[in-house]
């Protein structure tokens, strides 16, 4: 392989070769093997779209072997170039074999004419660019901007309902006081039953409930709103124990009670 | 690079013409970080030209515009009309809810105006912002009422005709009085039952209604 | 401050004439070293002004003048004109010197975007060292598009509107050379022979185009 790129190189004329050893010099200068190949290809005087690859893959090849002879070190990338190169090489050189599966040498090639070709363009829009009508340079910005002042401006709001609330708020705050269970106002059902259990036999006829109520709660609201519960309380628990009777006879109407006789039933 | 940028040199151009000249010193006059005086401007163009008539013309042009081209001492610059300043503003309206001492404040003053500022803080439990206060009065909300002939002379607040317009009130008499608001459910917390003695808290509204209409009156 | 500034409030004045509007946008544009939109100059305008039509007028009065009124992305902007660069010495930046690589990696971004790091490497055939991304990045001239959706996700470049305001474009279509390059397929993406074009590969593919057109196309 090497006898023969040697041997090959020796076909490369004398101002190709001078062309070679001036990039080796400047090897440090190239971005990689593409770049390499770019300047390479610049010898061949020709349109980039009707480069010869195969005779660029020769001046690359040369061009390694010299700064081989050289000892000069070259980056592993430039190495790998090479080897893909010589594949090239080999693959244009050869008749197809049909059986060989993979990209042909001419699809290779073409492939890589166009990276070289996208890259040289690339490079000229980079020109382009760059010598365009620059700001700061060529037209410039307002010299004394005026500052764009930012005025936040708070708008508050509340609502009539705000306001209204915030008033109660205030107003019955005085009113709430933490939950107790008051015991002294309190009749419990129990208290109630018992009661109640001593007065149904004399329940022969319809009786308001609250003629139930226990004598002293019946003026202190809260005593006779606690009592009045227990009272209803207990007559339920009578009905369902089988004692007495309960009816009411429209909403909001006394609720009476009376005793269930086997009798009446 | 023109050659003829250099001031001292004999041109063997032409000055360029006035309408030209003009351009360059709008060129100057507007990428300058400083105002330019006529001196530099004759420095920094071509050679022949007369920068103090090319300002001539080019102050005529833009008379009337939304720039100007006014003269900083003795130099000159160009400037936005001032009866445009109000473009130089970005305006953020930010909308905000009124904070809870601030509501309570001004409930307060609505319904007991006038209202002197210990009168509000024995209402409201706790002291009284100068914060809050004042951003009631800036808001124009609330403003200052006749002193209270009382020991001190205090400052009473009121509301205010903007305080009415806002609310949609006719006047501050229009507010509903505490037995309204519990009927409309208003009181967000209700007392326990029981626990509000009935006609302490009517002898309370018709206090207040009382204190109310006297204080409506003039 | 007038109310009719706040442009969702209904006015109840008529929006000021078309003189006048051009010489708000004027003044607007005058007082800005950075471009600016429509939709601001609309909103800081009063209400009811139209800043597109005002421009068109603004546009035409400043044409061959020292100052032009110019195009950038969506925005607009004033510019002292390109042929009196010679004047401004003075207002000269030294633009940071770029290496060959940033200019080319500038170049592939604009001509490709959005593109991922792994497509200026394989246009470059060099690994893109971060200093050079970070560069680009840092003078605004280059951002972070949207990451493509193809296994690993990599994140995309797209260039800036001052990117565009730097080199004087109007929009990333008005680079030079564009339609030629892109009609002799030097914007494509070939994979190379051989390498089995995958699925993901193709998607890629045809999402960046979509990308591409959307970022060129109105």
């Amino acid at each position: 392989m090497a006898d023969e790129d040697f041997e090959e190189t020796r076909e490369i004329s004398v101002a190709e070769r001078l062309a070679a050893e001036a990039l080796i010099v400047d090897v440090d200068g190239f971005e990689g093997p593409l770049d390499l190949l770019l300047t390479l290809s610049r010898t061949q005087k020709v349109d980039l779209r009707k480069i010869s690859i195969l005779e660029l893959a020769k001046q690359y090849l040369a061009f390694v072997e010299k700064a081989k002879r050289l000892r000069i070190e070259l980056a592993a990338d430039y190495l790998v170039m090479a080897a893909w190169l010589a594949f090239l090489k080999s693959r244009l050189l050869l008749p197809p074999d049909p059986t060989e599966e993979g990209p042909s040498g001419e699809e290779l090639a073409a492939h890589l004419a166009f990276q070289l070709e996208r890259l040289q363009a690339m490079r000229d829009a980079a020109a382009k660019l760059m010598a365009r009508d620059r700001q700061g340079r060529d037209f410039f910005v307002r010299g004394i901007p005026e500052d764009v002042t930012r005025v936040r401006k708070v708008h508050y709001s509340a609502t009539l309902l705000d306001l209204m609330q915030g008033y109660a708020r205030i107003r019955t705050r005085d009113e709430f006081r933490p939950f107790v269970m008051d015991r002294d106002s309190v009749f419990t059902m129990e208290e109630a039953l018992d009661r109640m259990r001593g007065l149904i036999g004399f329940a022969g006829t319809w009786t308001d409930i609250l003629n139930y109520l226990p004598v002293g709660w019946e003026s202190d609201p809260k005593k006779r709103r606690s009592a009045t519960a227990a009272t209803f309380a207990a007559s339920l628990q009578l009905v369902k124990e089988g004692h007495v009777e309960i009816r009411q006879d429209d909403v909001f109407t006394p609720i009476e009670l009376r005793r269930k006789d086997e009798g009446y039933a | 690079m023109p050659e003829d940028i250099e001031p001292k040199e004999e041109s063997l151009f032409e000055a360029p013409p006035l309408a030209e000249q003009e351009r360059m010193c709008e060129a100057i006059l507007f990428a300058s970080t400083e105002p330019v005086t006529i001196k530099e401007m004759n420095a920094r163009m071509p050679h022949g030209c007369d920068a103090a008539e090319a300002l001539v013309h080019l102050r005529k042009r833009y008379e009337g515009r939304g720039v100007r081209v006014v003269r900083v001492g003795d130099a000159w610059a160009m400037r936005t009309a001032p009866d445009l300043g109000f473009l130089m503003q970005k305006e953020m309206v930010e909308t905000r809810k009124l904070s809870r001492a601030a509501i309570e404040t001004l409930a307060i003053i609505a319904y007991h105006q006038p209202v002197t500022r210990a009168e509000i803080e024995e209402i409201r439990g706790v002291s009284v912002s100068r914060g809050t206060v004042d951003q009631l009065l800036e808001m124009e909300w609330i403003r200052f009422g006749r002193r209270r002939m009382t020991p001190g002379r205090p400052v009473t607040f009121v509301v205010t005709s903007e305080f009415l317009d806002h609310f949609g009130l006719e006047s501050a008499r229009d507010l509903p009085g505490l037995k309204e608001l519990r009927s409309a459910g208003l009181l967000e917390n209700r007392p326990p039952p029981g626990t509000m003695p009935l006609s302490s808290k009517e002898d309370e509204d018709e206090e207040k209604m009382a204190g109310q209409s006297e204080m409506f009156e003039e």
